[in-house]
């Protein structure tokens, strides 16, 4: 029986009016294309009155298929599904044409959009006639969620859901929660002591009874899907027995192995080979640094596990796997600094007074190695003047493109720092300033009026050849004021590189064994950057703070309290839906051959050995469709995306391209055959 | 990153910078940072730094630009080009500067031009340059007393056998030269 | 190891120095070197200045000499490295003045297919090509007690060089650690000596030498090692001015890199032309390593 | 058999372009070719008996039962054959691998008209024939015009030449099988029109040989190795055509230690037997670097129309090569210029 | 048809993820292309079949583009690879069926990149446009002669038997 197929065209105002003649369209798909029972146009197809007009139309003549031309069904799919649904049609017998972003923005020639806009219709009805009803299916949410990464938006997320009373696993990398946050001396604009208000809610999620914390530990596999993802986690070997610990310190006092700390002290600092990374780490049990304790160096020494009170420490401890089951997955993974190594001509590593952000931020925190005083890499001399170079590593094509959004208010408080605590003048060479929150530009006034000075310009290089005797055993800041045109020399005794927030090292690693991607820099891809931002386009995985893009404290713990409150919905309502596109198996064609065993990365094809078949698990198979085009016998199907819906659409996209050339059914009429 | 190719700018010099760069393309991306100012060697001696100039292009001041000093300072150094965040083949625009000031006559501010021309025209002559032709016949025309003061440090030259007194000529002199009025008559500039 | 070779105009002249002691260098270290047969000037900075496509045909008429048996040619100068590579990338990035390069080096009946020649610097073959080991295994007088200042200058790290760091260039200085020199690690040792500007300008390259020689000064180096024929020209020959201009008194020898190099590998002072620089450089090296044997070699 | 005898139905039995390979599976099919004469009054073959085109002319329209045609469509006269055929026949089958997708007469679609003639005519070793003489479709003679059959540029398959009710593959269909469909036509038991009489699956369903999953770094030709002969073929880097061909030979070439070359044809539904080899095959390759992917395929498959349109080139989707319009001065050229 | 009105027809398979999100957003950003793209929306590189392609090509178009994500950005996680593998494999086979490399291009483009798309459009159909039209069913196409010498077969035949009768 022929299919009655409704076509929709959407003026969208004139967003596609204007470009496209929608009047033409919707005609010539009512006159020429066979099969089409309704043809309309319409102001507003995504408005309740355009819905209406398909839902009628479905009841009233009977249109056993639909085709909406309007924007991208990334957009309104789903709204016209739902129409669909409401008039009594199958929702995967309607199908969306994009003719607003493929075609009216994008063409300014009106007849050829036109033009356009009539093939992709045409494919459209052509692939809608093979569509195939489907029923979504639906699996229960598992109430547990996993949060990867222990900074302050990982932590801000795990809060929220632990006190909505759901279970939460937090896995961090390091041996304590904390991020760099706990690194930070203060906070801008309110000055607050970063890890005064950071401390609390570590403890808090240490000891929240809905949270499993799972420090020194690292993500090693997901599988399964939203509302049951399957992870394992490598708890690695601490070699401290976490259950046994106390905490005293007495193994870390005792330890005589001092090591240079390159992570919590960015190599201001030293630690022991057994360690907590700072004095309120959470949890409070220390990990033995087997690169540095003397006994995995040498079989010596034990004076740690001589003196432990609890009989914890655990030389021959083992890397552990855990294997977890979670809902719904949030990666709060954040960032790390970039390498201002990278950038020779401002001397770091080769000039001693050249520091990096994080450096400073050590360097002038009360709780540092120096005690909170700002002095050269003497150990004593108080600088007399600071350079603050911006724009290391950002805003820059051979390194990071973007601008890394928070070193200019990162750069004005530690200026302000300065001022603080010493008499140096301090120098802030910049590009743009950007202080574009709350308060934000209040600070910059207010460093202004500080005495702080400011030069617009891109510090050209870092050096020590001095020209001149006033020059002489100073750091050179060289540079155009572009304010005044000329090139100038600015001799100073410490310089600060406020160097970019690059995404984690291992960030596309990492988002491959969720199935997320990265944009080209590296961060992770929100499902709609405005209106879809912690969203992830696999469903149950969710991003929050830094990892997605670079980011100041408010905007990490928005986003973190955002991403919780998605999963939170998602465990309210207990079900979610999952698209019926998915592949099958004809397994009385199936030869057993074995070619799509490893086309799929989500192991959603077994082998049946005994009956030499391979098969489905729907429940894995994500609907990329991969086996299907492998698959050589071609019976693998692909729901709403088969073969056939595909070849009906190319033949419709190219309807003005393609006649019958057959003679068999061209000129069946014409050609004689034989003498009657 | 990519430029926007699309719009045509309203600045027919920085049309006309753009058309002679190769990748010219890029100078609408000038952040105005300065990088390239500030790592000019002689930077301190320029009319404008090349950030300047960029915006003077983009401003269209054909006439100040072409007249400035900025060009004839640059040593081809190259520090500006590796520095520069936004890629911008600032020493190749320099280039194209220095030609455009020398086709339209604006070159006022330094001796490069004709330095340059003794240079190609030794060169067009023999296939290889010739450093005492040069200096000879560029500084005789154009700097008289300079020749005076380097006499000494020639003489030194000469006496360390570091001077030729006599060109070098390469064998196939028509080659070269049917290749050079050959792409002269194609760029349709002198 | 078989490169084409491609001397430049300076090097025939005022530069014999360096000629001579890369030949001497590279014979030693059993790399043969193919003058290119014909080979003309590559305009230096001077034809970009005034005509970009007749600079680019007179610099692709050289990549079409070289002949199928090589595909690397040498270039010790900075400038001819810098022209034959930037050229080479042209061609092959922009297709409209391939084109156009194409019809001008037709008219002298030849053609050049971009990508076909790499272009590669001599401290690029030496480091990397023929490497530590086969140098180190032929030094006969480590240069142990010399202080030496590599100098990079600009061209032969910038813009396209691809094998060391265009802002602060090691490999010259790694490769004098394998000859035992003491490697001074000065700050502006990828500056700029002032090109042309001696020619154009006095002051502005006075100044420009003057940062060079100071800071190579500071750092207390015995000789400056160059790589390119311009900058020994302008830091050697023009020193005596300088010291006039300034009123300082700089008797820094410059020499070319391959000179020091052969010095090392105990070739006769003679054969790697010392004693063309202004600044004498033979009685510094021969007072700080021992003298006796110095330069007595083959 | 007993109640076909009572209605004996006419059998008819052509060839087109095609090698006889089919006639001699069909007599393959041994003594029970008796039982087929019980069936069947073959009323014309002319590979086997004396019969004129004309009483097939004169016959009534739909007067033959079955028709089983095999060849493809290289020239005028098999056109007006098929036709013919067509016409005269209740039941058309195309028998065999030629006239179902063109079989290796197809793989001339590589080629035109002139490019053909001349191999033909004129290079083959043997050849001698200064004058350049070529086959013309029109001889004038004092009698009057003398035709010849007009020699086509591209083979078709019979179906793209008029319609076909069933399909027999194979090259040539194996005897079992020609035996299997014609009881399956006696007792009336075909499948719905346009459908082929036989498996739905393919080779590996009846290859004995273990299968792993497939993981492949280079393919080899036949000569590069000595296949262990328990294992997949495939995954010893051969290229074998098995998943992708129909079964119902019996993996005769497996069995043998040769690997598949498909002469059965593409699998139940799919329309383009070779996209499905390239794609399965690419598939499997091991690698993700664009340079050795391309080595790997550029490497080991030569001759990429020749592996995967051995069989099918004439029903594939593109059919033949494209033709240049300077090869020919002929129909070709001027089919050309339609545009 | 003269080559200046010529407007080639091509079919465009794009993944569902990556790059139909960069012609979206190509769209919300306005970036002008060239209209000759008749874009097909599948939900991974990997699901587009080589006889997606040829069929495309035989019923007409004049090219065809295939995108998906960037190589290591894959949706789903690695399908991207074995679309890059198969379009070696069909690139192979279409060189010896005479179709230009042109004609049929392979595009990453991540969903932040529809300037990337656009440019890439634009090449294609320029590419295509000075190869000019492919009309691939013009291939199959005998001229009259054939329509005349089957006329002549029934003719001569109707002769003799007129003959014998």
């Amino acid at each position: 029986m022929a299919e009655k197929v409704g076509v929709y065209v959407c003026h969208c105002g004139s967003n596609i009016a204007g470009k496209v003649d929608v009047e033409d369209v919707a005609k010539w798909a009512g006159e020429n294309v066979k099969d089409v029972a309704v043809s309309r146009d319409y102001k507003f197809m995504c408005s309740s009155l355009g819905q209406k007009l398909v839902e009628d139309d479905i009841k009233e003549h009977g249109l056993t298929r639909v085709v909406v031309a309007a924007c991208s069904p990334h957009l309104h799919e789903k709204t016209f599904r739902r129409a669909c649904s409401n008039a009594g049609l199958n929702p995967y017998l309607m199908e969306m044409t994009n003719i607003r972003e493929h075609c009216s923005w994008v063409h300014k020639d009106r007849a050829a959009a036109t033009e356009k806009a009539r093939a992709l219709v045409s494919a459209s009805i052509e692939r809608v006639k093979f569509q195939e009803p489907l029923e979504p299916m639906f699996v229960d949410v598992n109430r547990a969620t996993l949060v990867i990464g222990g900074g302050i938006a990982g932590l801000q997320a795990t809060l929220e859901l632990a006190d909505a009373g759901y279970p939460v696993y937090l896995v961090e990398r390091q041996p304590s929660i904390g991020g760099h946050m706990a690194q930070f001396d203060k906070t801008f604009p309110t000055l607050d002591c970063s890890a005064c208000i950071l401390t609390p809610k570590m403890s808090e999620v240490g000891q929240h009874e809905n949270v499993t914390l799972l420090t020194y530990a690292e993500l090693e596999e997901v599988s399964g899907s939203v509302g049951s993802f399957k992870v394992k986690i490598r708890q690695k070997a601490r070699h401290v027995v976490f259950d046994d610990c106390t905490g005293c310190g007495i193994c870390v006092e005792k330890c005589p192995r001092k090591v240079l700390d390159t992570e919590f002290e960015a190599g201001m600092g030293n630690r022991k080979a057994i360690y907590m990374p700072f004095p309120q780490a959470v949890p409070r049990v220390p990990v033995i640094d087997t690169e540095s304790c003397i006994w995995f160096e040498r079989q010596k020494c034990r004076a740690c596990e001589k003196l432990c009170p609890t009989n914890a420490i655990d030389f021959d401890q083992q890397d552990e796997l855990i294997d977890i089951e979670v809902g719904n997955i949030i990666m709060a993974t954040g960032w790390e600094p970039f390498d201002t190594r990278k950038i020779p001509q401002y001397g770091y590593g080769r000039l001693a007074n050249v520091y990096t952000s994080l450096e400073f931020e050590r360097l002038c925190n009360a709780a540092g190695p120096t005690n909170g005083k700002i002095v050269l890499r003497d150990g004593k001399t108080e600088p007399k003047s600071v350079a603050i170079v911006h724009c290391v590593g950002s805003r820059d094509e051979r390194h990071n493109p973007y601008c890394s959004g928070v070193c200019c208010m990162a750069a004005l408080k530690l200026g302000h720092l300065v001022v603080e605590k010493t008499d140096a003048e301090v120098y802030s060479f910049y590009i743009d300033m950007r202080t574009n929150q709350k308060n934000y530009e209040e600070f910059y006034q207010r460093l202004l009026g500080e005495g702080m000075r400011f030069v617009r310009g891109k510090v050209a290089e870092v050096t020590d050849a001095a020209r001149k005797p006033s020059e002489q055993g100073k750091l050179i800041v060289q540079c155009e004021d572009t304010l005044v045109g000329r090139q100038q020399r600015y001799p100073v005794d410490m310089v600060i590189l406020m160097g970019a927030i690059e995404p984690q090292r291992d960030a596309r690693e990492m988002g491959l064994k969720c199935g997320i991607s990265c944009s080209m820099d590296g961060w992770y891809t929100e499902r709609h950057p405005k209106l879809d931002p912690v969203a992830t386009m696999t469903d149950g995985i969710f991003v929050a703070g830094t990892c997605q893009g670079p980011k100041d404290i408010p905007a990490s713990v928005a986003q973190g309290a955002a991403a919780a409150a998605r999963v939170s919905g998602m465990i309210t309502k207990g079900k979610v839906m999952i698209e019926p596109i998915v592949a099958k198996i004809d397994e009385e064609g199936c030869s057993g051959c074995r070619i799509c065993n490893n086309m799929c990365p989500y192991n959603a094809i077994e082998y049946d050995a005994e009956a030499q078949v391979s098969r489905v698990i729907t429940a894995l198979c994500k609907g990329c469709g991969t086996c299907v085009s492998a698959c050589p016998a071609g019976v693998i199907s692909g729901a709403h995306f088969s073969d056939r819906q595909i070849f009906a659409q190319i033949q419709g996209a190219l309807w003005d391209a393609w006649q019958p050339q057959d003679a068999a059914s061209q000129d069946a009429e014409t050609v004689p055959v034989s003498a009657p | 990153m990519v430029a926007d190719t699309h719009g045509a700018h309203r600045s027919k010099f920085l049309r006309d910078v753009i058309a002679d760069t190769p990748d010219g393309e890029k100078i609408v991306h000038c952040l105005q940072c300065g990088s390239c100012g500030g790592s000019c060697p002689n930077g301190a001696e320029m009319d404008y730094t090349p950030r300047a100039i960029f915006a003077m292009i983009a401003a269209d001041r054909r006439e100040d630009v072409l007249t400035s000093n900025t060009m004839w300072q640059c040593v081809s150094c190259y520090f500006c080009t590796s520095r520069c965040p936004q890629d911008i083949p600032i020493t190749e625009i320099m280039y194209s500067l220095k030609r455009m000031a020398i086709r339209e006559g604006k070159a006022r501010k330094s001796d490069a031009p004709a330095l340059a021309k003794t240079f190609t025209d030794l060169v067009e002559k023999y296939g290889r340059s010739f450093e005492f032709g040069i200096a000879s016949r560029y500084l005789l025309f154009n700097r008289p007393m300079s020749m005076l003061k380097s006499s000494g440090m020639g003489m030194s030259m000469f006496a360390k056998g570091r001077l030729a007194l006599t060109p070098t000529r390469i064998k196939n002199v028509k080659q070269l030269q049917a290749i050079i009025n050959k792409a002269r008559e194609l760029s349709q500039h002198d | 190891m078989k490169y084409a070779y491609y001397p430049g105009c300076s090097l025939e002249a005022g530069s014999a120095a360096y000629d001579k002691s890369v030949r001497a260098v590279l014979d030693q270290l059993g790399v043969e070197l193919d003058e290119l047969n014909d080979w003309n000037c590559c305009g230096a900075t001077e034809y970009f200045s005034q005509n970009e496509l007749v600079a680019t045909s007179v610099i692709a008429r050289n990549l079409a000499l070289v002949d199928s048996e090589h595909d690397q040619l040498v270039a010790p100068c900075a400038a001819c490295f810098l022209n034959l590579k930037k050229t080479d990338k042209l061609l092959a990035e922009h297709p409209a003045m391939k084109c156009q390069v194409d019809a001008a080096l037709a008219a002298g009946g030849l053609s050049y297919k971009p990508g076909r020649v790499h272009v590669r610097h001599l401290l690029d073959i030496l480091y990397t090509d023929v490497g530590p080991e086969a140098i180190k295994a032929k030094v006969v007088q480590p240069l142990s007690g010399l202080r030496v200042a590599p100098y990079y200058g600009c061209q032969i790290v910038r813009p396209l060089n691809g094998f060391d760091n265009p802002e602060y260039p090691m490999k010259l200085d790694e490769m004098f650690e394998w000859l035992g020199a003491e490697v001074v690690d000065y700050p502006v040792k990828a500056h700029c000596c002032g090109g042309h500007m001696t020619q154009i300008s006095e002051p502005e390259a006075f100044e420009l030498i003057r940062r060079l020689l100071q800071s190579a000064d500071e750092y207390k180096a015995d000789v400056i090692l160059c790589m390119c024929p311009m900058c020994q020209l302008n830091l050697d020959a023009y020193q005596g001015r300088v010291n006039g201009h300034f009123g300082t008194s700089f008797k820094l020898p410059i020499v070319f890199f391959t000179q020091l190099l052969g010095v090392a590998l105990g070739i006769d002072m003679k054969k790697l032309g010392f004693g063309k620089e202004l600044v004498s450089a033979e009685p510094v090296i021969r007072s700080k390593l021992d003298g006796s044997s110095v330069g007595a070699g083959t | 058999m007993s109640e076909a005898a009572a209605t004996k139905g006419k059998l008819a039995i052509y060839w087109a372009a095609s090698c006889g390979g089919c006639e001699i599976s069909l007599l393959g099919i041994d003594t029970k070719i008796l039982d087929v004469a019980e069936a069947f009054d073959v009323v014309f073959c002319p590979c086997i008996a004396d019969g004129k085109v004309r009483d097939v002319e004169k016959m009534q329209d739909g007067e033959i039962d079955v028709c089983l045609f095999n060849g493809g469509i290289r020239t005028s006269e098999q056109e007006y054959m098929a036709r013919l055929m067509r016409k005269k026949s209740k039941v058309l089958i195309a028998f065999g691998s030629c006239a179902s997708e063109g079989c290796i007469p197809g793989l001339g679609n590589l080629h035109n008209r002139e490019t053909i003639f001349e191999d033909s005519y004129q290079e083959t070793a043997s050849t001698d024939n200064p004058q350049r003489v070529r086959p013309q479709s029109v001889t004038e003679v004092d009698e009057g015009k003398l035709h010849l059959p007009v020699f086509y540029d591209t083979l078709k398959t019979l179906d793209q030449t008029v319609p076909v009710d069933y399909y027999l593959p194979g090259c040539p269909p194996e005897s079992p099988r020609i035996w299997e469909a014609i009881e399956a036509i006696v007792a009336g038991k075909l499948p719905p029109p346009g459908a082929v009489i036989g498996e739905h699956t393919t080779v590996c369903d009846t290859c004995p040989r273990t299968r792993d999953e497939k993981k492949i770094k280079a393919f080899k030709r036949t000569w590069e190795v000595l296949p262990d002969e328990e294992t997949c073929l495939l995954e010893q880097g051969l290229v074998c055509c098995g998943p992708a061909t129909r079964a119902g030979c019996g993996a005769l070439c497996p069995a043998v230690n040769s690997p598949c070359i498909g002469c059965y044809g593409p699998n139940q539904g799919v329309e383009d037997y070779g996209a499905r080899l390239m794609s399965a095959l690419a598939s499997v390759i091991d690698s993700e670097d664009p340079e050795e992917i391309d080595q790997i395929i550029e490497q080991g498959i030569p001759d990429p129309v020749g592996t995967f349109y051995r069989f099918s080139l004439a029903a594939s989707h593109l059919r033949r090569s494209k033709r240049e319009v300077a090869a020919g001065n002929g129909p070709s050229a001027a089919a050309a210029d339609v545009r | 048809m003269s080559e200046q009105k010529f407007e080639p027809k091509i079919v465009g398979f794009l993944c569902n993820w990556c790059s139909y999100r960069a012609a979206d957003l190509a769209g919300s950003a306005r970036i002008q292309h060239a209209p000759n793209v008749r874009i097909i929306r599948v939900m991974c590189s990997g699901r587009v079949d080589p006889s997606f392609v040829l069929k495309a090509l035989a019923m007409g178009a004049d090219g065809v583009m295939i995108a998906g994500c960037h190589p290591g950005e894959c949706h789903y996680l690695e399908q991207n690879y074995k679309a890059m593998r198969r379009f070696g494999m069909l690139q192979h086979t279409l060189r010896g069926l005479g179709v230009e490399e042109k004609r049929v291009q392979l595009v990453w483009a991540s969903a932040a990149e529809g300037q990337r798309l656009a440019e890439a459009i634009d090449q294609l159909v320029a590419d295509v446009r000075e190869l000019g039209p492919l009309h691939w069913a013009g291939n199959w196409e005998e001229n009259g002669e054939r329509l005349q010498a089957l006329e002549d077969i029934v003719h001569e035949h109707q002769e003799a038997m007129e003959v014998t009768a």
